[in-house]
């Protein structure tokens, strides 16, 4: 059963170690420090494949088990959910790091910057391997921890503010799951994530306390999934370096939650079980009105990050929209969301912090004309808002899709609306600095420019990953149906989570005319 | 060169040429080659076999492309629009600045167009037309006038309804059909909602009243070239989505009575409201609402009777392509009016306008009386419709009076008009002679037959004779077109009011920009006040712990409690 | 020559009350060399309740008590010692022999 | 008769060395003057040894008296002694406690 | 919280309550032989005849090492804490005081002596006797305050732990012999006992001396 | 094998006390090389610590008469579990505190006593866990004070020494107390022996006073609210190996004898009401500290209150006693935890300290910035203190609330949930500052061990993440209550 754990453990290490090495680098070993950085991002992305293909290709199981007490064991175990989850993280940590290395040329302590960052990634990879809860939660709190050095990175009086703020939620969160997942534990035992959830035995009068426990769960996961009354600390983060924005809301952090939300739902309780003890509907309800909310408040906000950290409150629960339909197709558009989200929120984090970097722009009003100053990164911005409201053929058109096809099969026609409205409001903040950038005139100076005169519209580290991420925006929708695209993948995850298998057929049924 | 591929370079080749426009150097000449872009589409309109279809299961969520009959007559007109605004926008804008953004857009809006006539799946419809939809946007603002800002936002706001009307309703096209290829979607009869939720979604690319508000504010505004298309092609794609999306004999025939009656009073609105109307696109613009009116009343009643629905379908693609052509070739010679002489401009204008009043020969005259013709053969009486049909027609006559008044009217200088401005506009004004003899000669040797030329021609007089009477009262007695109907006519009242509202929201006190919100605020801030204050009090318990009578008194009171507890915990066990 | 249990337990009732008189005045007393006192009668009270445990046995005196006093003394010694050259220093570093009221200001 | 006479005689002294006990202790604790109070924790000692006679106690009452009432007043005298001179050296001539 | 103001008129109500308690407690303790039956059934391998010594060098050794390491503790504590003074003048004046001490001192010694040896057959014992001989030490520099005969620091050092240190060799050795930690072989334990009581009280003594004198050698 | 068959045979218990004891001894004798003692001492007495562990893992709960002479009239030495643990804790936290006063004190006067003092404090600490008999406790429970103490007032000065005198007019009210309650015991049921008075104890009023005396005069002496105001002063002023060894064991000795007390001689009462009011106190600890930690404007003292706040966790021991039979492994096991990471925390602090010049933490950040090793450890051990996950303060967190909701006590759960914020809140307040913006600055030269120490320390914390299972193992040898 065990076999090639330590493929696991290298996934690991292959970002935790040449984190805690960068974090004892003086600031001058440039060379050294990227290599360490760009090194361990390659390798890591290699070793995902290896493992993809030993997966795939070869039918292989990797798991890897550490007793940590009497009963409970520190579980690492790659089944498609994860590796979906971890090829993800992958990717986008190997092109967050190019960015960042030329987002913060010159600025101070980038060892510890990327030390943490590092981290920041290991505990990451480590909740998608995570093989049971107990592991989550470890791994859970451990991006906590590494992510609190990263938004308070500036060091100004604003950064520690919302270091603060972040930390009160995510540390309450943390307790309440711990809570939780201790309460759990003790009803049900230390299981390995199951498809279909391991609660099922349990007697029908531990209703009650189940539904008590998966609030709890809720509530610990809700807070970097930023479901509504726990959402204030993430646009309030936004005070951290671009790169760590990008990878706090497109991977890191609120997908942290959102996959533990799919996670609890799915491999924990099961959908069915769910279901059945009537939590999936509240669940329902909540993301929707987080949907509403955030879009809603994204739509006022004038600093362009800001109206990002909103968008993503209201994206992210996109994620547990789908999975709480508690259906097949719904979680398919949940789930595939998990990835599309993030391609696309990375893109455009990386967009705001060319422009903040090369024009010193950060509010939307000040982007007028930037597309022809910029025409690359407007393009790679376009390209990942269009893809937000869901406008085809982008990743998230591919995500509203399912999430629509998900309402009507679990015959909730009416979640459809939300999507309208939702889309709409994306539109209605999106729409506005698309059109600037592309019609507006811009008449004096940028802000504060400071890559004039060269080839380039800015820093090729800069420039690269952020058209990257944005072909990958456009690639993952105009072609989502590929083989080895996320949507392909999580199809296959939701085939195997619901233990149906004509998914596959049933959307993608083709008959000649 | 197979099928497969030919099919999948109509939309492509479009995007390729995009793509193109990003290369380093040669990148900003490549505008240049924005009308070859439309060739693999024209080729495949003229050569591709009927039937032809393509399967690419890797592209979006399957994707199926195919030409049909009514695919290959959209097509052509297609291809043929786009292809000629492209030429026409080659001399149009000049060396502006923004000219590669505009043919960026411009190609982006051609691809979208083009791929939406050859999709067979749901999917490749809705990514098509979403792509055209989002792209005329920039077409519409390109000038960036206040104008143009305006007519786009209500452009850009309405098309997103539309489009999130179309998502939802092809979505539960596709839950119930369980697979969104077409062929897989006309199995199934459409619900309600969708019918709706498509009738309301297309409605509104097709300027079907009371959704037509953008399109008197975006026509003028958008370049010429832009303008030809978006009256000439993409309104078209509105139909074109009904007949695809709704056939009919699988949807209620009620659906047929609303589009019918929709239909019918687009068509008398659109003059109503284009007759008032003081600038030259704007009546183009109504105009175009009128007409699409019409082809919407056929569509109804091609629902509503099913037996009729092959002949009538052919005479919209036939009407399709007339009205396209001859709106273009109007919009192209609007262009062109402002640079020559009062009669030259005229010359330019006279045959489109008379071809879209249906004056016999044209184009005009064959789509009409192949549209009516089906509709005297129905089982119930439709004459009151054809009767409307007629006066419409008459409408037409007297908008297209309006639109040479105003054409040939106002101030203009002579400039020169460069071969690729007036080519374009040539072939497209021969065109509208030209069409029926090459696409339908039998049809079009029917229309000049005595009966249908007459009712062709009696509207024609009405609207001659309001017309001229209308004319000599402004010339005589000065009397001038009251401004009864604004440029934009509903969209007014209603910007007013939202204004309004928006007014209101931006009063109220700063909730709306507060990071956190009310919730967050009063934690943030009262919190931490109190917090400190607690903090303050604890210290100085400390200093009180800190004295020995204190931990003294703690020390043995400590001892005395625990005492007691023990006791209870006994006296309990006891009990 | 077992001691007569009245005597017993008037010693036994004295030895809880040496106690608690030390302790009360550990408590109240502010000067450091009281408290040390205090302490030390505090101890002597408990060793006179060992002793008197050891004299009332059953079997004769219990040598057992004894030790462990004698041990105690001179643990209690070894404490007042310490004790009273901390004092010392507290005195010198502060001027007083007493306890500061309140903590150290830093 | 004699020997409950004796063992009356015994109780009463006892009673009375209890009392000159909690007395002496009382007195020393209450503090007032220090070297008063270091001196009656030798006295008490020495009639704590003979309290430790009384219990049958005769090793502890020896060590009582060497240790607890003669090295730990002898520690205490000089601890008096040299807290007294640091006040007059130190803080000029305070003087009590 | 308890207010400043009644706290010290609670202390004596609480302490009462307390002593009240507590003689409850006391005064209510049963009747029980104590360990004066295994005290005498194991006399005969104890060593010596005295009970009490018995129990604090052989029965009891531990605590006895661990009270001596405790002593010794103690002044390496005072000294840890600085340098020593000198002593102050005489708390009691006169030439009384001076010639008493002069005659008590020999006479000291000689009891001191005299109760570590009998401490093994009878009441008296190594600190008993350290404890005399200390106090005739530290009379020794109550009379001459300013010409010291002290020892040097080394000697000084291993005199003061030289009782710790014996009794931890013999426990040590007792362990090692299988004995036990702090365990005699019956048949040597009379000399071993009265080895580490003459060493112990030695060191006591000493430590006694140091002790009065307070804080480190050294000026 | 062979090394087990030969372990089996030899008593190793009375060598950890035997082994310090000589090093204290011998560095008191020859002062120069007190240093060298002092570190030998350090690395064999864990070598051994862990042998003992093992050989009671492996053979189960020995009790060793000394002397040869049988419990009534001897002193036992108690080996098992909890002992060997605690005992092992103390070597593995000492040799880290020994290598770091190499560097931290070097050759310096007051460094040899340290050495002296600090052997004793560990010959005694471990004298302490394996005694059995409660007036032999109390013997060794002096020696842990007077060493402690002294070793307080080493750092000289106003502060030191004040702190000094009330921990030690604290500790002696303590012990007082406690050895009244030996007194009470004796005088009911004649005997010392742990063993043999846990089968003797019954309900009535000399024992249940004497464990309420013992109770309250230990936890005076191991600093629960509101008996903890000497603990800052004290822990928060000594020099850094000096406030770790206190902080991370000297108050779980105290904590121990109580635990060893209830679990072996007083099962026999009642807990019932007993729980509720040390549970209060408890949360008020883990509240009071938590708070004071909050506000204190420098390093050393917040870690010192947290310490206030983490004893508080100790003391839910006795809801837990009561509730649950494995409860006190739980709050064992967070003993240990808590011991390495408070050390690792204070010698991470006396190094920017030294590095420094002062532990204000409002003008820390230069050295935190550029100390990086230290400030890494600082994390690590502070996310210990928090109970962040792998380290053994994650472990401990989760045993305590698993423990907790076991029991039904929801509300003690809450209490361990509601605590690790609190500490997240302080930890990262002290983290802060390293985060500041402004120049990077390595302060005075410091000798490598000091960094290298609270590092390894740190890592010492998240090793104990894993030694979960092997510590419940362990703790599962342990002798139960005689009575119970």
């Amino acid at each position: 059963m065990a076999t090639g754990g330590y493929m696991l453990l290298l996934i690991l290490l292959s970002s935790l170690l040449p984190g805690v090495a960068i974090f004892f680098l003086r600031e001058q070993q440039f060379a050294l420090r990227t290599a360490l950085n760009l090194g361990g991002a390659t390798l890591k992305f290699l070793l995902i494949i290896a493992l993809l293909v030993g997966v795939y290709r070869d039918g292989k199981t990797y798991s890897l088990s550490v007793n940590l007490l009497p009963g409970i064991d520190l579980v690492l175990a790659a089944d498609a959910l994860s590796l979906l989850f971890a090829t993800l993280s992958a990717v986008l940590w190997l092109v967050t790091t190019i960015y960042a290395i030329g987002y913060l040329e010159d600025s101070p302590n980038r060892s510890r910057f990327f030390g943490f960052f590092s981290l920041c990634v290991s505990a990451t990879v480590g909740i998608a391997f995570s093989g049971n809860l107990i592991t989550l939660l470890i791994f859970y709190e451990i991006l906590t921890l590494a992510t609190w050095p990263l938004v308070v990175h500036r060091g100004t009086a604003e950064s520690f503010r919302a270091g603060r703020i972040y930390l009160a939620y995510t540390l309450l969160g943390g307790a309440v799951l711990l809570g939780a997942v201790v309460w759990l534990t003790l009803l049900a035992g230390s299981e390995p994530f199951v498809a279909g959830g391991y609660l099922r035995h349990l007697s029908a009068d531990q209703g009650p306390v189940l539904i008590m426990i998966f609030a709890m769960l809720m509530a610990g996961f809700g807070v970097k999934a930023a479901l509504l009354p726990l959402h204030s600390w993430l646009p309030r983060a936004m005070v951290a370096p671009a790169p760590v924005s990008a990878l706090l809301h497109a991977v890191a952090v609120v997908k942290a939650g959102a996959f533990g939300i799919v996670r609890v739902l799915n491999d924990v309780y099961g959908v069915e079980l769910a279901a059945d003890l009537g939590v999936t509907l509240p669940l329902l309800l909540l993301a929707i009105m987080t949907i509403v909310y955030g879009s809603v408040r994204a739509v006022f906000a004038d600093d362009l990050k800001q109206r990002l950290a909103f968008s993503t409150v209201s994206q992210v629960s996109y994620i547990i929209l789908g999975v709480a339909l508690a259906g097949p197709i719904g979680a398919v558009g949940g789930l595939v969301h998990l990835v599309h989200q993030g391609v696309m929120k990375i893109t455009l984090f990386f967009c705001a912090g060319n422009f903040a970097e090369t024009l010193g722009i950060h509010r939307v009003d000040e982007m007028r004309g930037v597309g022809r100053r910029m025409p690359w990164t407007m393009t790679a911005f376009t390209l990942a808002a269009l893809g937000m409201i869901g406008i085809p053929p982008l990743a998230g058109f591919i995500s509203k899709w399912y999430l629509g096809l998900g309402a009507l099969e679990a015959g909730m026609a009416w979640v459809t609306g939300v999507l309208v409205v939702s889309s709409l409001l994306n539109a209605l903040y999106f729409l506005p600095p698309i059109l600037r950038g592309w019609f507006s005139r811009r008449e004096g100076p940028w802000p504060d420019e400071r890559h004039g005169g060269r080839r380039l519209e800015t820093h090729w580290m800069l420039l690269l990953p952020t058209v990257t991420v944005a072909a990958m925006a456009l690639g993952m929708g105009l072609l989502a149906s590929l083989t080895i695209s996320p949507l392909y993948w999580v199809t296959f995850i939701v085939e195997f989570e619901y233990g149906y298998d004509h998914i596959w057929r049933a959307i993608f049924e083709w008959e000649t005319p | 060169m197979t099928p497969d591929l030919w099919l999948l370079l109509i939309p492509l080749t479009p995007l390729l040429l995009v793509s193109a426009l990003a290369l380093p150097v040669v990148g900003r000449h490549l505008w240049r080659l924005t009308p070859l872009a439309v060739l693999p589409a024209l080729a495949g309109a003229l050569w591709l076999p009927e039937g032809a279809w393509a399967f690419y299961p890797w592209l979006l969520l399957g994707t199926e492309l195919a030409l049909d009959p009514v695919g290959r007559g959209f097509l052509l007109l297609t291809a043929l629009l786009w292809g000629a605004a492209a030429v026409y926008a080659q001399g149009y804008l000049g060396a502006g600045p923004a000219r590669v953004r505009f043919h960026a857009f411009f190609l982006l809006a051609m691809a979208g167009n083009l791929g939406l006539v050859v999709a067979a799946d749901v999917a490749f419809f809705y990514t098509s037309f979403a792509l055209m939809s989002l792209a005329s946007m920039g077409l519409v603002v390109h000038e960036q006038r206040f104008e143009s800002w305006r007519a786009g936002w209500v452009y850009l706001g309405m098309a997103l309804m539309g489009e999130v009307a179309l998502f939802t309703g092809l979505i539960l096209l596709v839950h119930d059909a369980g697979g969104h290829g077409l062929v897989r979607v006309w199995e199934q009869p459409p619900g309600t909602a969708a019918v709706i939720l498509l009738l309301g979604g297309l409605g509104v690319k097709a300027g079907m009243v009371p959704l037509h508000l953008w399109l008197p504010l975006a026509h003028p505004a958008a370049p010429t070239p832009a303008s030809a298309v978006l009256s000439g092609a993409m309104i078209k794609a509105g139909l074109l989505g009904w007949m695809r999306l709704l056939p009919p004999g699988s949807v209620p025939e009620a659906l047929g009575t609303v589009l019918l009656v929709l239909g019918l009073v687009g068509a008398g609105y659109g003059v109503l409201a284009g007759v008032f109307q003081h600038r030259v696109k704007t009546v183009l613009a109504y105009s175009s609402i009128s007409q699409m009116g019409l082809m919407t009343a056929g569509l109804g009643v091609a629902m509503m009777h099913p037996a009729l629905a092959p002949a009538l379908i052919s005479a919209l693609v036939l009407y399709a392509l007339h009205h396209g052509i001859a709106k273009a070739a109007l919009f192209l010679g609007v262009g062109i009016a402002q640079r020559v002489g009062r009669t030259a401009a005229l010359a330019w204008l006279l045959l489109p306008g008379l071809a879209l009043a249906g004056m016999p020969l044209t184009s005009g005259a064959v789509a009409k009386t192949l549209l009516k013709t089906p509709m005297y053969d129905a089982p119930v009486d439709l004459s009151l419709v054809t009767l409307w049909l007629s006066t419409a027609a008459a409408g037409t006559f007297l908008l297209m009076l309006r639109f040479w008044v105003l054409a040939a009217g106002g101030s203009r200088e002579p400039r020169p008009v460069p071969v690729s401005l007036w080519m374009p506009c040539l072939v497209l004004v021969l065109g509208t002679v030209a069409l029926p003899w090459v696409l339908a000669p039998e049809d079009a040797f029917k229309a000049l037959a005595v009966e249908p030329a007459l009712a062709l021609l009696w509207p024609m007089g009405l609207g001659l004779l309001i017309g001229g009477i209308a004319l000599l009262l402004a010339r005589f007695r000065g009397w001038t077109l009251p401004r009864w109907i604004p440029e934009g006519d509903l969209w007014v009242p209603l910007e007013r009011g939202g204004q309004g509202v928006l007014g209101w929201i931006s009063r109220t006190p700063g909730f709306w920009h507060m990071p956190g919100g009310g919730f967050t605020l009063a934690l943030v801030h009262g919190l931490p006040r109190l917090w400190a204050a607690w903090l303050v009090r604890v210290a100085r318990g400390e200093r009180l712990l800190l004295r020995w009578e204190t931990l003294g008194l703690l020390f043995i009171g400590l001892v005395l409690s625990m005492l007691v507890a023990i006791y209870l915990g006994a006296v309990m066990v006891m009990s | 020559m077992a001691t007569e249990p009245v005597s017993l337990q008037i010693y036994l009732a004295c030895g809880t009350l040496l106690f608690v008189m030390g302790l009360h005045a550990l408590v109240v007393r502010r000067h450091l060399l009281l408290k040390i006192l205090a302490i030390n009668i505090m101890g002597s009270g408990i060793f006179m309740v060992l002793l008197g445990v050891a004299a009332g046995g059953d079997g004769g005196v219990d040598p057992v008590p004894h030790a462990l006093v004698i041990t105690g003394i001179v643990v209690a010694l070894s404490a007042t010692a310490v004790a009273l050259v901390l004092m010392l220093r507290v005195k010198a570093a502060t001027g007083l022999a007493r306890l500061p009221r309140s903590g150290p200001e830093d | 008769m004699p020997e409950e006479i004796t063992t009356w005689f015994l109780i009463g002294f006892d009673a009375l060395l209890v009392l000159t006990l909690l007395g002496v202790a009382w007195r020393l604790l209450a503090g007032g003057d220090l070297f008063r109070s270091v001196v009656l924790f030798i006295a008490f000692g020495l009639l704590l040894s003979l309290a430790w006679v009384r219990l049958s106690a005769p090793d502890v009452a020896l060590a009582e008296a060497a240790i607890g009432a003669g090295v730990t007043g002898a520690l205490l005298l000089v601890a008096l002694g040299r807290l007294r001179r640091l006040e007059t050296r130190v803080f000029g001539g305070g003087k009590k406690r | 919280m308890i207010r400043h103001r009644s706290a010290p008129a609670l202390v004596p109500l609480m302490s009462l309550a307390l002593a009240g308690l507590l003689l409850v407690a006391v005064l209510d303790l049963p009747s029980q032989p104590g360990l004066v039956e295994p005290v005498a059934g194991a006399m005969d391998r104890a060593g010596v005849d005295h009970p009490v010594t018995a129990v604090l060098l052989n029965f009891r050794a531990y605590d006895t090492f661990l009270e001596l390491a405790v002593l010794l503790l103690a002044v390496l504590a005072v000294w840890s804490l600085g340098r020593r003074d000198p002593i102050p003048a005489r708390p009691v004046q006169g030439p009384v005081l001076h010639g008493t001490l002069r005659h008590l001192i020999p006479v000291a010694v000689v009891t001191g002596g005299y109760l570590v040896w009998v401490g093994s057959s009878d009441s008296g014992g190594a600190f008993q006797g350290g404890a005399v001989l200390g106090a005739a030490g530290v009379m020794l520099m109550l009379s001459r305050p300013r010409e010291l005969p002290m020892l040097p620091a080394p000697l000084q050092h291993l005199g003061l732990a030289l009782g710790v240190c014996v009794f931890l060799a013999v426990g040590t050795a007792g362990l090692l012999a299988g004995h036990g930690f702090m365990g005699y072989p019956p048949a040597w334990a009379y000399p071993l006992i009265l080895g580490i009581e003459l060493v112990a009280a030695l060191s006591i003594a000493l430590t006694l001396v140091l002790l009065f004198l307070g804080g480190r050698h050294g000026h | 094998m062979p090394l087990a068959a030969v372990m089996a045979d030899v008593l190793l218990a009375p060598w950890l006390v035997i082994l310090p004891l000589a090093g204290a001894l011998l560095a008191g004798l020859w002062p120069a090389a007190a240093r060298w003692w002092g570190l030998l001492t350090a690395l064999l007495t864990p070598v051994m610590a862990l042998l003992l562990a093992l050989q009671v893992h492996a053979q189960g709960p020995v009790i060793l008469d000394l002397g040869g002479w049988a419990p009534p009239l001897g002193i036992t030495l108690v080996v098992d579990g909890l002992a060997s643990l605690m005992v092992l804790m103390t070597a593995g936290v000492g040799l880290a505190i020994s290598l770091y006063a190499l560097g931290y004190l070097g050759g310096t006067d007051r460094g040899r006593w340290f050495w002296v003092l600090w052997l004793w404090l560990w010959a005694a600490m471990n004298a302490l866990y394996l005694s059995g008999d409660v007036f032999n406790l109390y013997v060794t429970l002096e020696l842990v004070v007077l060493a402690s103490v002294a070793l307080v007032a080493l750092a000289g000065g106003a502060a030191p020494l004040v702190a000094a005198m009330r921990y030690l007019l604290v500790s002696l009210l303590g012990s007082m107390a406690y050895l009244m309650g030996v007194a009470l015991l004796y005088g009911a049921y004649g005997t010392l022996d742990l063993q043999g008075l846990g089968a003797q104890v019954v309900l009535s009023s000399a024992p249940m006073l004497a464990a309420v005396l013992m109770t309250v005069g230990l936890l005076a002496k191991s600093a629960l609210f509101p008996l903890h105001v000497w603990l800052p002063p004290a822990h928060g002023s000594a020099p850094a190996p000096v406030s770790a060894a206190l902080s991370a064991l000297v108050v779980k000795v105290s904590f121990y004898l109580i635990l060893r007390l209830w679990l072996t001689v007083f099962p026999a009462l009642p807990l019932s009401g007993l729980d509720v009011l040390m549970g209060a106190l408890a949360a008020g600890a883990v509240l009071w500290g938590g708070l004071m930690a909050l506000r204190a404007p420098r390093l050393k003292q917040v870690v010192a209150y947290s310490t206030v706040a983490q004893v508080g966790y100790l003391f839910l021991l006795f809801p837990f006693l009561r509730a649950h039979p494995e409860g006190w492994k739980a709050v064992v096991f967070f003993a240990v935890a808590h011991g390495v990471a408070k050390a690792a925390v204070f010698l991470a602090a006396g190094t920017l300290q030294r590095a420094a010049g002062h532990d204000r933490l409002a003008e820390l950040g230069a050295v935190m910035r550029g100390r990086l090793k230290t400030s890494f450890a600082l994390g690590i051990a502070g996310a210990g203190l928090v109970g962040l996950p792998f380290t053994g303060g994650f472990i401990a967190k989760w045993l305590l609330v698993q423990t907790a909701l076991e029991a039904g006590l929801w509300i003690w759960a809450l209490v361990v949930l509601g605590g690790g914020l609190l500490a997240g809140a302080y930890v990262f307040r002290l983290l802060g500052p390293a985060f500041e913006p402004g120049p990077a600055d390595r302060g005075r030269p410091l000798p490598a061990v000091m960094e290298w120490v609270p590092l390894a320390l740190a890592l010492l914390t998240i090793g104990l993440g894993f030694a979960g299972s092997p510590a419940l193992s362990l703790l599962a040898r342990t002798l139960a209550g005689g009575g119970g």
